[in-house]
């Protein structure tokens, strides 16, 4: 088990094909895989779906794929921010598809995938737009919603440290969605600080176990 | 130590003569949260419950990104770009903090350990559902986050609001007209001008009609500003005014 | 947010009552909180539901409270093992009743009480004698069975440091059982080899956080 | 280093004069692995498996209560009481291990990550349903541990088992007479007489009849010690014995 270690974040992404399905960790900036996310616009990729829990802030990372019209759908949570203009706009000229779920929904579905769960029953979103035309029952009293995984195709995620098996960790609030993409990808591709040798992260921290990343670059932030 | 602390004492014990601003509003709030509590306060005028809490009240706050025992907002120096809360404010640690990722952050809310979280809201039923998600704008983009996780997830979700929008309509309802965000959720609800209390058990739905159940019961714990002959006014006929 | 300290583990047991649900973590002999069983016992506690991964071996811990009849159901994945001679002897006299289910689906039962999820569909099990009477369901192709959460009264979980904000980190494989026990019961009570500072665990290494633990007593391990 | 580390050459390529003895079928077992592979090693017999892979494989191994990279059995001082494996035998830890809790450890495992499990089996049916946790004997106290959850979880699940029973009765079945661990899940089955691939796609259940579907197809990879003719014999008449 041993990831594979891109030189550039160019190389690191060069297999995600037109059309497929993409999650990307982060919640605001911390997490979000902007060198990553930047050669994956470099590299042409198109009519993408992007799976995350905002839809880009600013002209950077998520935000620039939105306004270059990389991305057919998004998958999200948290689309309007006071400075998401660049979804806003494609939104508003449907240029871009929108599948809203709410946050701890978006995190378990994804969770779920990674899981090998089929679907689960929730409390959150009963009763609400957001469930409209899905089943729901009522368990000990409570009324819940049923809810399905959801996977992709490739993982970007931003790390902190990780090693040439691929183990992960995190640093604070970057954490976010990280673990649970990563589970939840066929192919999951890593930005982190720094790449150690095997053994300097200590086995009982690590967050995210090897078996789930297939690539790592080495990104020095600024 | 929290350079934003205030003195909790100014917490208005029970009724006032004038209508609370929002600072008042923000301590009435923070001295109901029982000791050793675990809260989660909403974006917006509930993160201003946090400047009120008294380090003997011993409460740990949560922020639905992924961390247990947040500290006060972050300034100059102490901003790290790794450490954000729910608003993607920069924020400090406190003592005996944790880190976890998303899935367990909604766990932790959705299974009922989170004690309280305090939410800004559109509008609250008598029956404790809440709107504070979407206007109902058919113009606007729908963007959700964690309002509804937090809604149903908490033991005792309370709600902090002015009691009119801005022109004039009771934000506290028979019925919901804005799209809900949960049902039967809400607990408390905090104005400027009183302070409710919900039982809990009955939900309507979206613009739902009375469906048979048993009486919703709204009771009024403190007024502020007005009596509860004028506040009766103001309110639907099954909020009930009269004396505790 | 605050662990209660029991001076001894007969103090931490001592609000456990007859007829509880109580959750051990453990998987064989590590993650086994053996002083609190001892104390349990001592406290004269009796029919007990136990969920554990197993029904006890030797003559101690779950072993022990099955030996004198404190139990009156298990719910478990393997009780059958080489030394499960007290457990034997209690089924074959029907004294114990026993509730066996897939350890995959046991600790994903026990996961989904703990995180508030109103029901499952997982493979494991289709088609066999454990699922039969259950809800099946096909997704996308996948026989699934649908679980429900198993949630209990009281957790006694093992662990390896505890701070003062209850706060937990586990030792190796000892980790098995106690993370999603603690988070699943009302009331967690928790062995651990030394009682630290809160500040001296690293917040990135928290495994367990203090929300879910009430009690920690120090245990010293021979 | 793998002090029970043995030369993986051992394994015999292609069909041989012999049966296979319990190690040489491991090592045939350990050559299939493929390289940089994530294993699942059953209690019993396959856990023999690891005696027999390579260091250059570099095959990752993952055991169900809580780690992704275990070494070797301990011994002496190695023995640490915190670590053992699923046979709960202590084991040593290899490089790049990681520890997580059991719901972790089977989302794992469930998630489709492990790419391969090898288990042992009272029966096998020509569909690829499994049999290997409970004889069905009345009596007997049932138990069945993680054996479900292998059965379906693992990218490939392979059986390792002798080709009969103690009173002589073919283990690769038409159909299961032992109550099932698993329908339609094991690609390929190792005995000591013959090796075959189960094509998937097809299962029965308990005692189920044929259901209409398409044939299942079970093919030999190699014969040890028997000639197909003889084989064939033996099996179930779907079993394909003629040359691959």
């Amino acid at each position: 088990m041993r990831a594979q270690l891109a030189e550039t974040a160019a190389e690191a992404v060069a297999g995600v094909e037109d059309g497929a399905t993409v999650m990307i960790s982060g919640f605001g900036i911390p997490g979000q895989p902007f060198d990553l996310i930047d050669a994956l616009l470099d590299s042409g990729a198109r009519d993408l779906t992007v799976i995350s829990n905002n839809a880009g802030g600013g002209d950077g990372g998520i935000a620039r794929m939105i306004h270059q019209r990389r991305v057919r759908r998004v998958v999200c949570s948290f689309p309007r921010q006071t400075d998401s203009w660049h979804f806003d706009a494609a939104y508003r000229a449907g240029e871009v598809e929108l599948e809203l779920t709410p946050q701890g929904n978006l995190a378990e579905r994804i969770r779920a995938a990674g899981a090998g769960i089929g679907a689960f029953y929730t409390p959150t979103g009963y009763g609400t737009r957001l469930a409209e035309g899905k089943e729901t029952r009522v368990i000990d009293g409570v009324d819940h919603v049923l809810e399905f995984p959801l996977a992709a195709d490739v993982a970007l995620v931003s790390a902190h440290r990780g090693d040439h098996a691929g183990n992960l960790v995190y640093r604070k609030t970057a954490r976010n969605f990280g673990p649970i993409m990563a589970a939840a990808a066929s192919t999951t591709i890593v930005e982190v600080d720094r790449i150690v040798e095997t053994g300097q992260i200590d086995p009982e921290t690590v967050v995210t176990p090897g078996i789930y990343v297939d690539t790592l670059v080495e990104v020095r932030r600024s | 130590m929290n350079p934003h602390q205030q003195d909790p004492a100014q917490a208005p014990a029970g009724d006032t003569a004038e209508p609370l601003d929002r600072d008042q509003l923000a301590a009435v709030v923070a001295a109901d949260i029982a000791p050793g509590s675990v809260a989660n306060l909403g974006i917006g005028q509930p993160t201003r419950v946090a400047n009120h809490l008294a380090a003997e009240q011993d409460v740990t706050l949560h922020t639905e990104n992924g961390m247990l025992g947040m500290g006060h907002e972050a300034v100059d120096d102490e901003i790290d770009p790794d450490l954000v809360n729910a608003g993607k404010v920069p924020v400090t640690e406190a003592e005996g903090v944790s880190y976890f990722h998303h899935a367990d952050s909604f766990a932790m809310m959705r299974g009922g350990h989170i004690d309280v979280c305090v939410l800004g809201a559109y509008q609250v039923s008598v029956g404790g559902d809440l709107a504070n998600w979407h206007t109902g704008d058919p113009e606007a983009i729908p963007s959700v986050g964690g309002a509804m996780d937090l809604a149903v997830g908490a033991q005792r979700t309370w709600v902090m609001m002015k009691l009119f929008t801005k022109d004039g309509q009771a934000k506290l309802v028979e019925a919901l007209s804005y799209p809900a965000t949960g049902l039967g959720c809400v607990s408390r609800v905090y104005t400027e001008y009183a302070v409710f209390d919900i039982e809990p058990g009955r939900s309507g739905g979206d613009g739902a009609a009375d469906d048979g159940g048993r009486e919703p019961t709204v009771r009024v714990r403190s007024v502020h500003g007005v009596d509860r002959e004028q506040l009766a006014a103001w309110l639907p006929a099954t909020v009930e005014c009269g004396e505790r």
